[in-house]
């Protein structure tokens, strides 16, 4: 019972940087990512996957990494919140518009918020209030209630519109 | 009739600082932004000590049971395995925690694990320690426990019943508290009222707010020092310290709280210190630090939940012009299983007895009980929500049972902005506010005629329109004295909360205070008022992030909870930036060779008012007195040390316990929603279509915080209103053990929150601020006062605070069955 | 929350991931994982090893063919079922319904094929394969074998999957003409479904010549109304004789209690979605 | 939570009636059986490992036969527990003849204590009741073999 079972090699890139890791198979990508790489951004909220405070970037697609095996992560691209901003200081425009717009308080769920902002900006540029609103279904927060995170993402949108303009 | 009191109505007008304004009022982005949008917040689970071990509580799956034996060899056996600890263990090495309660529920003897007897499904009764969290978990699985289960109690009212199991054999019943509260005349106001309006029966459900963030800790004991160091996210820790200390025989000096980043706590953090105090006793016996997260299912099971309350038998006499004369009120309050902040609950709903209203007459008969179900514990409007929840419904039943416009019933029974300082019948004073604008303000911002002549043209659609009204009063800066009204031998009085501002050696302005924050932005107010009392950025002043009891700078109250930090924790910053203030006039004006009158402090210089060139830097009067100070006079040198601690402390004296009379909270923040809301006739569904929150708060230090504040305590209410409960079958399993059961609200159902704001000065504070946060209370009536508008006549009165689909719907059979509708009129 | 000990080996190919399931009964097909890893989490159910299926390309394809049909590979997320333009064509009501299924993380990761081998009574697809009368093909030592939906689906977490085998795909007749209506009631938006109800209704002339309504989270399995659609069959599609028709539907009934709804509650508000998707069905159909 | 039915067995009364009773047989008849210790002609120990999409459930159980009147009724207590959580039944068999079949209607009580109660809400009853049947059917089934005799 107390046996890890047997590990595995797992290669991944994690934010650009390529891991190969021995993991045994029972250990979940957001333990890997929080125990394994020390990388603390990615939190772990409810043991149902209902909360994506664990949410990450797998191969592009936003995931909650506390409903996915480390060792099935094997050759995947991963981004944590840390691939965010240039260097320890600098936050790039979702993370601007936040502190902006006051889109956070506590900020346990803004990790996975934030990087749910970014896929849904990539795939929709100039979401809606109600897109915006369903596509943070997965990601509860419990300070904010959400208006000013709908409000951040949406100031967001904006700002990369007017970039690409 | 009400007689009144011989003190002063109220405190007086304090004087109030002139030099706010430059930052002070102005929505800055907050300064701890940056490292929590980038990962970089330091949380609880983050944390990592060199041998730690991880902890894994087995819990008692019964409700109720008889602890026979716990076989734990199996589990020591496991290689990893460092140490496990039993309730049989913590008999012997913990003294029970210190009570609240008089006699005979204070006899209660609480431990940090079941010893004995296990009394609420989720319990911990055993703990295991390994190298690994998975290990721990494996190796808990291999502990033996044999219960002898006892019949389960969960009703919180028939839990008093003779035949009821006790939960508690030291207190020979499960009475946790009782007494009445009886202010005005009301038996003579139900004597002469032309109405009276009679409602069998409300309950108000539990539920929490359940922090993003679970319970956790890193505790070690240090077998050198004897140090204990709690690193924790708990949200009170001194108050955590009162009861771990005793406990564990554990002086103050020798256990070290500290917290920097706490994902949310709502007040549910508060009640932490059983576990804090399990993890001590486990890293003493392991000699090793041990580390905690709880899982989500341990924190809705086992941390706490906010208080159920039942009300029974309420009278409510009425005049013809629609005046409420007060009301009458049997109230039973399900505290769980044990009493962990309780029966504080038990006063502290008394610090806003009429609500927003003139009534004068008012008997609360209040009993606490206890029974098999998770301990409550203070969560977000804690035990107003559930009084102010009762007055609500009381003015939306009285005005439709007599036909009374609800909005101009309101108006007519509110608070008057001229009759503030308000006192109430129980003596406490409200403040200042203006209930008829703010209500003025919602219906505006739901389009209330819009709604009315929407929910017309609704009819036969098989969508019915409702619009809701609440009204809810967030009393901030609490009266500890009203410890006393419970318990006349407590020795809590008054308030207060500590802060240091410091000028360092470079020049650095650093700010550390007692408070341990969990999203509020303490660290960004309190750099403004600091900014503006010292003339200069927010951004030269380092506000310490976190609580940190090394850092000296707290009192016995330090801790964000209560609506306080915008008068307690500011009040405290605001002291000792002026003490700094005066200390930094007084080095400069002996270096600029001026009168202190002739200096000003501008942009972080210090310089003269009428010759702005002639500056000295901060880090010129830093540099001198810490590295050059042969160079001031001698007594100027023995006066300063840029080194400032101040100790803000409100004007309280000791309420009465004979009368349950005082001044039990120095701020009444007030909050008016309303909500246009759509039922589906044959689901019960509810939709919100429009939503709005007015707030009146005094003077706003950081309006974007406050009205995130808003935007977030509305959303508690929302959720706790239709999706949230914590529900137990009648084995005392706890039904919505996951957040696939409890459903904590989503931006699905949360809808846009149009927020409205009125600003009265609070004549008691410092700044004019008033503690805020709490209108979590608000949506519950609101939403309630919504549906039961929408129901077709002759239905059953909305009778809970929770409503979810099928509720609803039998709400709205109830109208067709034409059975007990929950309320009689009589009138004379 | 952790997991117990098990095993993982991810196959190459679909013969490989029989071979591995083959190899003892504690094998298990994990797939999206979104609500295996659940079981696991909570170690409601022990797995030895984990047949690891997500990326076997065998199993992850939608083919639509021209006359209206289409095979799904079970290891298909919703996510590209939801992005799928010739699906959406074919059958839109299947990418409709993977698109309000939970929360886009889960829609990233979770498949259809394991929604309908989970067989909760709660899941989103299995009412829906019956009522659009899928062929589930499962693949085994054996070969492949064909079962209609309408007998997948065997009992509370239990299909006519048998331990060995793995749903390989989902093949869906045409539409034609006919017109669908998923209708749930929710405990919130994208969230419980308490009840469920799919109506599959072909109609001429202001006539319902067939139907087919199937009732989810009632019972253990997709419940199919058979005097429903029995009183439906040649009869006039109009709101009242819906109304009457979706009555039947629940007769006979015990769903199951749970915190959100009571038996007598589920059933009620079956009949109700019973009722909303036959006309959604009939305003849908051509 | 109450859960009950019925259920056609092809075996005649007497010998259905004769395995439920019998520790040994009940055993074997139900679903993966692990491990067996009987105790005396009431009380034995089993670890069911039922099957599910889910996964392969474990559970201890210990099951005794508290009532019977010979070929008619059988009522069995057994609790179990599956890692943390604890499980608390209590059956009640009644059959009846149905010309060579034999017609048996249960009644069961079903507890689950711990977590799980809130995960399993929904689903107990039926888990049970597929429990039962499978049962009945391997009941028939040795009851079978028994005539073969």
């Amino acid at each position: 019972m107390a046996t890890e079972g047997a590990v595995h090699m797992v290669d991944l890139k994690v934010n650009g940087v390529a891991h190969s890791v021995a993991v045994p198979a029972r250990r979940l990508l957001v333990h890997f990512i929080r125990e394994t790489l020390g990388l603390r951004g990615t939190h772990i909220g409810c043991d149902t996957g209902n909360c994506g405070a664990c949410s990450v970037i797998c191969d592009g697609q936003l995931i909650k990494s506390c409903m996915m095996l480390a060792v099935g992560a094997d050759g995947c691209e991963i981004e944590t919140i840390e691939s965010l901003g240039e260097g320890a200081d600098g936050l790039d425009p979702i993370q601007e518009a936040f502190r902006e717009h006051h889109g956070l308080q506590c900020g346990y769920c803004t990790p996975g918020i934030v990087l749910n902002a970014k896929t849904l900006l990539a795939e929709n540029p100039h979401p809606t209030e109600a897109e915006i609103r369903r596509a943070l279904k997965g990601n509860i927060c419990r300070c904010t209630g959400y208006v000013n995170i709908v409000r951040s993402i949406e100031a967001a949108a904006e700002a990369q519109g007017s970039v690409r303009a | 009739m009400s007689t009144p009191s011989g003190e002063t109505t109220y405190y007086g007008e304090v004087e109030q600082s002139e030099r706010l304004g430059a930052w002070s009022g102005k929505s800055v982005p907050r300064k701890e932004d940056k490292r929590l949008l980038k990962g970089q917040g330091a949380f609880v689970d983050d944390l990592w000590m060199h041998r730690q071990g991880h902890v894994h509580f087995v819990r008692s799956p019964h409700a109720h049971a008889r602890i026979i034996s716990i076989e734990v060899s199996r589990a020591e056996a496991v290689p990893g395995v460092y140490a496990t600890l039993t309730g049989e263990e913590v008999g012997e090495l913990q003294q029970p925690f210190f009570q609240m309660a008089p006699e005979p529920a204070g006899l209660m003897r609480d431990y940090c694990m079941a010893v004995g007897k296990a009394r609420y499904m989720g319990e911990p009764v055993a703990a295991v320690l390994a190298e690994s969290a998975e290990l721990a978990r494996d190796a808990a699985a291999l502990i033996e426990v044999v219960y002898e289960p006892l019949e389960v109690i969960v009703d919180g009212i028939a839990t008093i019943e003779r035949q009821a199991p006790v939960l508690h054999e030291e207190i020979g019943s499960n009475v946790a508290w009782h007494g009445v509260y009886d202010y005005g005349d009301v038996d003579w106001a139900l004597e002469h009222a032309d109405h009276v309006v009679r409602i069998d029966r409300l309950h108000f459900h539990r539920f929490s707010s359940t922090p993003l963030e679970t319970t956790g800790a890193l505790v070690n004991w240090d077998p050198g020092t004897g140090v204990v160091e709690f690193r924790s996210n708990n949200q009170m820790p001194m108050f955590a310290a009162m009861f771990i200390g005793p406990a564990i025989g554990l002086g103050i000096d020798h256990m070290q709280f500290s917290s920097q980043d706490i994902g949310g706590g709502f007040g549910i953090k508060i009640t932490s210190y059983t576990y804090l105090t399990a993890l001590a006793l486990l890293s003493r016996k392991a000699g090793r630090p041990v580390k905690w997260s709880e899982s989500r299912w341990e924190h809705l099971a086992a941390s706490a939940h906010g208080n159920e309350r039942t009300f029974l038998d309420i009278e409510v006499p009425v005049m013809s012009d629609g005046t409420i004369l007060g009301f009458k009120v049997r109230a039973f309050d399900d505290a769980g299983a044990y009493l962990r902040y309780e029966p504080l609950g038990a006063v502290i709903w008394s610090q806003v007895v009429p609500g927003n209203y003139r009534f004068k007459h008012i008997r609360v008969d209040y009993t606490e009980t206890l029974t098999n179900k998770c301990p409550v514990g203070p969560n977000r409007g804690y035990s107003r929500l559930q009084h102010l929840w009762l007055i609500e419904r009381i003015v939306d039943i009285v005005a439709k049972e007599l036909g009374f416009d609800r909005v101009a019933l309101r108006k007519l029974n509110y608070v008057q902005p001229e009759e503030f300082p308000y006192e109430t019948p129980n003596g406490c004073v409200y403040d200042s506010g203006d209930y008829p604008a703010m209500l003025e303000q919602a219906l505006e911002l739901i389009d209330y005629e819009g709604a009315r002549a929407r929910q017309l043209a609704g009819a036969g659609s098989g969508k019915r329109i409702g619009i809701g009204i609440g009204s809810t009063l967030d009393s901030g800066t609490n009266n500890f004295g009203q410890s006393r009204i419970i318990n006349s031998a407590l020795p809590f009085s008054g308030n207060g909360e500590a802060a240091v501002v410091r000028l360092d050696l470079y020049g650095e302005i650093t700010v550390t205070i007692g408070t341990s924050p969990q999203g509020q932005g303490h660290e960004t107010t309190a750099a403004q008022v600091t900014a503006d009392i010292l003339g200069c950025s927010p951004d030269l002043v380092h506000v310490v992030a976190g609580y940190n009891k090394a850092a000296n700078t707290y009192v016995g109250f330090s801790g964000t909870y209560a609506s306080q930090f915008a008068v307690t924790g500011l009040g405290a910053v605001m002291g000792a930036a002026e003490r700094l203030r005066g200390e930094i006039v007084k080095v400069g004006a002996c270096m600029l060779g001026a009168e202190e009158s002739d200096i000003e402090l501008a942009d972080g210089f210090v310089r003269l008012a009428a010759n702005p060139e002639a500056a000295i830097p901060f880090i010129g009067i830093a540099a001198t007195v810490f590295a050059n100070v042969a160079e001031l006079p001698g007594e100027l040198a023995d006066s300063v040390t840029l080194n400032c601690r101040y100790v803000y402390r409100p004007p309280f004296t000791v309420p009465d316990h004979e009368t349950k009379r005082g001044k039990l909270t120095l701020t009444y923040a007030s909050q008016v929603h309303a909500a246009v809301v759509e039922l589906d006739e044959e689901t019960g569904q509810v939709t919100i279509l429009d939503y709005a929150a007015v707030d009146e708060c005094g003077r706003k230090v950081n309006p974007k915080i406050v009205e995130g504040q808003v935007h977030g305590a509305t959303g508690h209410g929302i959720g706790a209103a239709l999706y949230e409960t914590f529900e137990y079958d009648s084995d005392g399993q706890l039904l919505n053990s996951t957040f696939g059961d409890y459903h904590a609200a989503t931006s699905l159902d949360v809808p846009h929150i149009a927020t409205g704001e009125v600003e009265c000065p609070s004549p008691f504070t410092p700044n004019g601020a008033k503690g805020m946060g709490e209108g979590g209370g608000a949506p519950l009536s609101t939403i309630a006062s919504a549906i039961e508008d929408a129901l077709p006549p002759g239905a059953h009165v909305v009778y809970d605070s929770h409503n979810n689909a099928e509720r609803v719907y039998e709400l709205l059979r109830s109208a067709a069955a034409a059975g007990p509708r929950g309320v009689e009129v009589i009138s004379r | 929350m952790l997991l117990a000990a098990t095993e993982y080996v991810r196959p190459a190919s679909l013969e490989e991931a029989l071979a591995a399931l083959g190899s003892g009964a504690g094998a298990r097909v994990l797939a999206g994982g979104q609500t295996l890893i659940n079981v696991l989490k909570h170690r409601a159910a022990a797995v030895e090893l984990l047949v690891d299926v997500s990326r076997l390309q065998e199993l992850r394809f939608i083919d639509v063919r021209a006359d209206g049909s289409a095979t799904i590979g079970a290891a298909t997320t919703y996510a590209e079922l939801e992005r799928s333009a010739a699906l959406r064509d074919a059958l839109p009501i299947v990418c409709e319904v993977a698109a309000g299924t939970v929360d886009r993380q889960v829609r990233a990761r979770g498949t259809i094929g394991g929604n309908a081998c989970f067989a909760d009574p709660a899941s989103n697809y299995p009412p829906l394969l019956v009522a659009l009368d899928a062929s589930m093909e499962i693949a085994g030592p054996g070969g492949r074998r064909t079962v209609a939906a309408a007998d997948f689906f065997r009992g509370l977490y239990r299909t006519a999957v048998e331990p060995g085998e793995l749903l390989a795909s989902i093949t869906l007749p045409p539409l034609h003409a006919a017109g669908v209506g998923y209708r749930s009631l929710q405990l919130a938006a994208d969230s419980w479904a308490l009840a469920r109800a799919v109506a599959w209704v072909r109609s001429a002339g202001g006539k319902v010549t067939a139907a087919r309504v199937v009732l989810g989270c009632v019972a253990a399995t997709p419940v199919r109304a058979a005097a429903t659609e029995a009183l439906l069959a040649g009869g006039p599609a109009t709101a009242e004789a819906v109304a009457t028709a979706a009555a039947l539907a629940v007769e006979g009934l015990d769903p199951p209690a749970d915190v959100h709804a009571s038996s007598s509650y589920r059933r009620e508000m079956a009949a109700v979605m019973a009722k909303r998707a036959l006309l959604d069905a009939i305003g849908g159909a051509a | 939570m109450i859960v009950s039915g019925q259920a056609s067995v092809p075996a005649p009364r007497e010998q259905l009636w004769a395995v439920l009773s019998d520790p040994a047989a009940l055993a074997q008849a139900l679903p993966r059986v692990d491990l067996v210790s009987i105790e005396d002609g009431h009380r034995f120990s089993a670890v069911a490992r039922p099957v599910t999409a889910l996964g392969e459930t474990s559970v201890a159980l210990d099951f005794e036969i508290v009532e019977q009147r010979p070929g008619e009724y059988v009522r069995i207590v057994a609790s179990g527990r599956s890692g943390e959580n604890l499980l608390a039944l209590s059956i009640a068999l009644e059959l009846a003849d149905d010309g060579e079949r034999t017609a048996a209607s249960w009644r069961a009580e079903i507890a689950l204590r711990g977590v799980l109660s809130s995960l399993l809400q929904r689903g107990i009853g039926e888990l049970l009741r597929d429990q039962v049947e499978s049962v009945l059917a391997a009941g028939a089934a040795l009851s079978g073999a028994d005539r073969g005799r």
